[in-house]
């Protein structure tokens, strides 16, 4: 893989021995132990920044933002709604990148992290899709209406299913990840689909908020704690998704002896010394 | 049935042998299928079966049918597609014609792509053809019938291209059925959608060529991606 | 050529043929009205079809409803600032449906006026607090009568407005 | 910027939401009960792998115990094989 992509020019071999730049650095975290052992170290501080996100945006959103001139406090559903639904799309991509890395350099840690995001990612299409329409009923009147919106919505929430489904049916985890990895990537296709839908058909869920290109079109007592929900939500996701990918790196590698040095009687006082010391011996 | 394929396969002249190896399979495939016919109008009288309940169970009134008609008649259309798509590889599987495909020298998609030709020639077209006469029974006006032939013949190559992508994930698999509907139902949703939107809006007297166009665009975009989905697929099915 | 480049060749091509007719039927259906909306505009100038099911949307004009409470029955009308078309339509319209708010109806026209089977809210992704909109009003700037939908200068001034009020 | 007010003037009118209360409160109530239950089964189902690992481990101690010789060469192999199965 660093063969390919540190191309025989002279200057990417000069770098090389600085150990340094983000190819070999992910090259290194490919590796399940070694990914074990730093992730520990990243979780804290993805814990903090979610909690601290989630509850200042939460606060903020629930009690100080101002409520809508027309909605009224029901236009509160957007600090859950719009994070969800930006993290629903997020997710899938993360699967269709996962089954890439996957397929083509046959890299164990990609299909691991799919594993662990595809219910995290279903779970927030159907919290999006939740909140969505219990947000329809002030607004638009109705619970659910078939626009381009949410039909592609729901066909993601049924696509994440599939994913999900398919790689549990086989009785090899390699085919099962293979096969789930290929679905993912053909439904890929459906994401801009949901991105554009809003565009190309004028319907009645209404554009993006926020767009790079624009100032957001509300002011900033409503926007802030918008988007600190979102970084919170991201946060978050970043840090289930890593605690479940540790318990699937475990699961699968649960013959492996750096997991039996990490869980083994004697080194249960430090649970990861054994790790960080047979990844010390290796560099 | 083997040695079928491989007495076939050096028959093709080597100068077309791209052509020739997708002539050969299609070819083969028609052929067996047409030794089965019980199993070939199995999609048309299930499309006939459900559309004949609708009335009897909706409603026989003649406006409100005509109004559902377009929709019926391609979510009938679409459950024949799925209904047939199970036995897609399967045949092969066991009589062991899928190893050989998966070995032959010519690339996998374009194989694989000649067997879909097939499978679409035998049920999504006839499908198309018959849809008019179900549509007389469901009242759709008459000038919709070119667009609904249309449609179908457009979308149901789609969906062959695409349910096989589910049927080859699935093949090796013992009950396979209902996660090939789970994993493929989804991705028919949008020619579902502009199918039964180009019928709708030709019942409606408005020009329906736009969502022909996208029906095309999305088989153009089937056909580019779905074979090597489908080779990787079989690939998956029969190594493991 | 050999035989095994020529393949390679065929098979390029046809990738770059597929690919450029899935982009042009797709950009070609995208010029074409694919889902029935119309504006009121086009309505006006004979674009919609009559006796069909169309959907239409536009701003409700300020002063235009009429409503009776005992049948249910509602009239109003909808404009894109440009044209009008009155819209009737009998039932229980949605909490956020206002004057000067966005709408999309669903219903048939007759030459004269949109019989509606159903009537949404729109929402637009504007959002602001009702201090500000009394703001916008009192500087007699109309929220919704801003067509270009260039909200933005429009907030700061609401803003730089509500700065004085602030902390109830 | 200055910190906007609170926007309600009393405890009841938060919990109602200006009427709305149901929407607000089951959206985000169930928004955060799913997240919540997700971390929570996401640690339980570490503990539960990390017990079922270490009962095995257990048994392989017990069971390789009487062969100290043969468990120390089996634990060298096994980890040159993590080593090069973690990168392919």
């Amino acid at each position: 893989m660093t063969a390919d992509s540190d191309s025989p020019q002279a200057p990417a071999r000069k770098v090389r021995p600085r150990k340094g730049g983000l190819w070999p650095w992910l090259h290194r975290m490919g590796a399940p132990a070694t990914f074990f052992a730093a992730s520990q170290r990243w979780l804290p501080w993805l814990w903090a920044l979610a909690i601290m996100a989630l509850v200042a945006g939460s606060v903020w959103g629930l009690a100080f933002a101002p409520a809508d001139y027309q909605q009224g406090n029901s236009f509160r559903i957007i600090y859950v709604h719009v994070p969800a639904a930006i993290l629903a799309q997020s997710c899938f991509m993360l699967l269709a990148v996962c089954a890439l890395i996957f397929l083509v350099w046959k890299i164990k840690l990609a299909d691991m992290v799919a594993t662990a995001a595809a219910p995290v990612g279903a779970l927030m299409t159907a919290l999006a899709l939740f909140s969505g329409s219990v947000w329809g009923i002030p607004t638009w009147g109705t619970w659910w209406i078939w626009d381009a919106r949410l039909t592609s919505m729901l066909i993601q929430l049924f696509l994440y299913l599939g994913v999900i489904v398919l790689r549990g049916s086989f009785a090899s985890r390699d085919s099962g990840s293979r096969a789930a990895s290929i679905l993912a990537l053909v439904g890929m296709v459906n994401i801009p689909i949901i991105k554009y839908s809003v565009d190309w058909w004028s319907t009645l869920h209404q554009p993006a908020t926020f767009t790079l290109s624009e100032a957001p079109p509300m002011p900033a007592s409503m926007w802030i704690p918008l988007l600190m929900m979102v970084i919170g939500f991201y946060a978050l996701f970043g840090a289930l998704v890593l605690m479940r990918t540790r318990v699937e790196v475990l699961r699968r590698e649960s013959r492996k002896q750096w997991v039996r040095d990490l869980l083994s009687p004697s080194s249960r006082a430090r649970p990861d010394a054994a790790v960080v010391a047979t990844e010390g011996d290796k560099s | 049935m083997n040695h079928e394929l491989l007495t076939a396969l050096p028959e093709a002249p080597p100068t077309s042998s791209l052509a020739g190896a997708f002539k050969a399979t299609l070819a083969r495939d028609l052929r067996q299928a047409l030794r089965r016919r019980s199993e070939l109008i199995n999609p048309l009288v299930f499309f006939a079966l459900v559309i004949t309940l609708f009335p009897l169970g909706i409603s026989p009134d003649k406006a409100l049918l005509a109004t559902l008609a377009p929709g019926l008649l391609w979510v009938a259309a679409l459950l024949a597609t799925l209904l047939s798509l199970d036995g897609l590889f399967r045949q092969d599987l066991e009589d062991g014609s899928l190893e050989q495909l998966l070995l032959t020298p010519q690339p996998l998609p374009l194989l694989v792509l000649a067997k879909v030709a097939g499978h679409w020639l035998l049920t999504g077209l006839p499908l198309a053809l018959m849809a008019p006469l179900l549509g007389v029974m469901l009242g759709l006006p008459s000038g919709a019938f070119g667009v609904l032939i249309a449609s179908l013949a457009l979308g149901s190559m789609s969906l062959s291209l695409i349910g096989a992508i589910g049927a080859a994930l699935t093949v090796g698999l013992r009950r396979g059925g209902v996660l090939l509907s789970l994993i493929i139902l989804p991705l028919y949703i949008p020619v579902l959608i502009f199918g039964a939107g180009a019928v709708q809006s030709a019942v409606n007297g408005m020009p329906s060529l736009a969502h022909l166009a996208i029906l095309g665009a999305m088989l153009a975009l089937a056909l580019l991606l779905a074979p090597l989905a489908i080779a990787a697929g079989l690939r998956l099915s029969i190594n493991g | 050529m050999t035989p095994k480049r020529k393949q390679r060749l065929y098979i390029v091509t046809a990738i770059v043929l597929l690919a450029a007719l899935a982009v042009g039927l797709t950009l070609y259906a995208l010029r074409a009205n694919i889902n029935a909306f119309y504006t009121p505009t086009q309505i006006a100038t004979g674009e919609a079809p009559q006796g069909r099911q169309i959907r239409a949307g536009g701003m409700v004009r300020d002063g235009s409803v009429r409503r009776d409470n005992e049948t249910l029955d509602a009239i109003f009308t909808v404009t894109d600032f440009d044209h009008d078309v009155t819209v009737h339509y009998q039932g229980i319209l949605p909490d956020l449906f206002r004057e000067g708010q966005g709408v999309v109806v669903m219903g048939t026209f007759d030459g004269e006026h949109l019989e509606a089977s159903e009537v949404l809210a729109k929402h637009d992704e504007k959002y602001m607090p009702p201090e500000v909109s009394e703001a916008l009003k009192a500087s007699g700037r109309d929220v919704s009568g801003n067509r270009t939908g260039n909200l933005t200068s429009d907030s700061s001034a609401a803003k730089a407005a509500l700065d004085p009020q602030e902390t109830p | 910027m200055n910190l906007p007010g609170i926007a309600f003037s009393s405890v009841s009118e938060f919990f109602a939401m200006g009427g709305h209360a149901l929407y607000v409160w089951s959206a985000w109530g169930l928004t955060a009960a799913c997240l919540v239950g997700l971390v929570i089964a996401t640690r339980l189902s570490r503990r539960a792998l990390e017990a079922d690992i270490r009962r095995r481990l257990r048994r392989d101690a017990s069971r390789h115990s009487s062969h100290p010789a043969s468990h120390r060469a089996s634990h060298r192999s096994s980890h040159q094989a993590s080593r090069h199965s973690s990168r392919d």
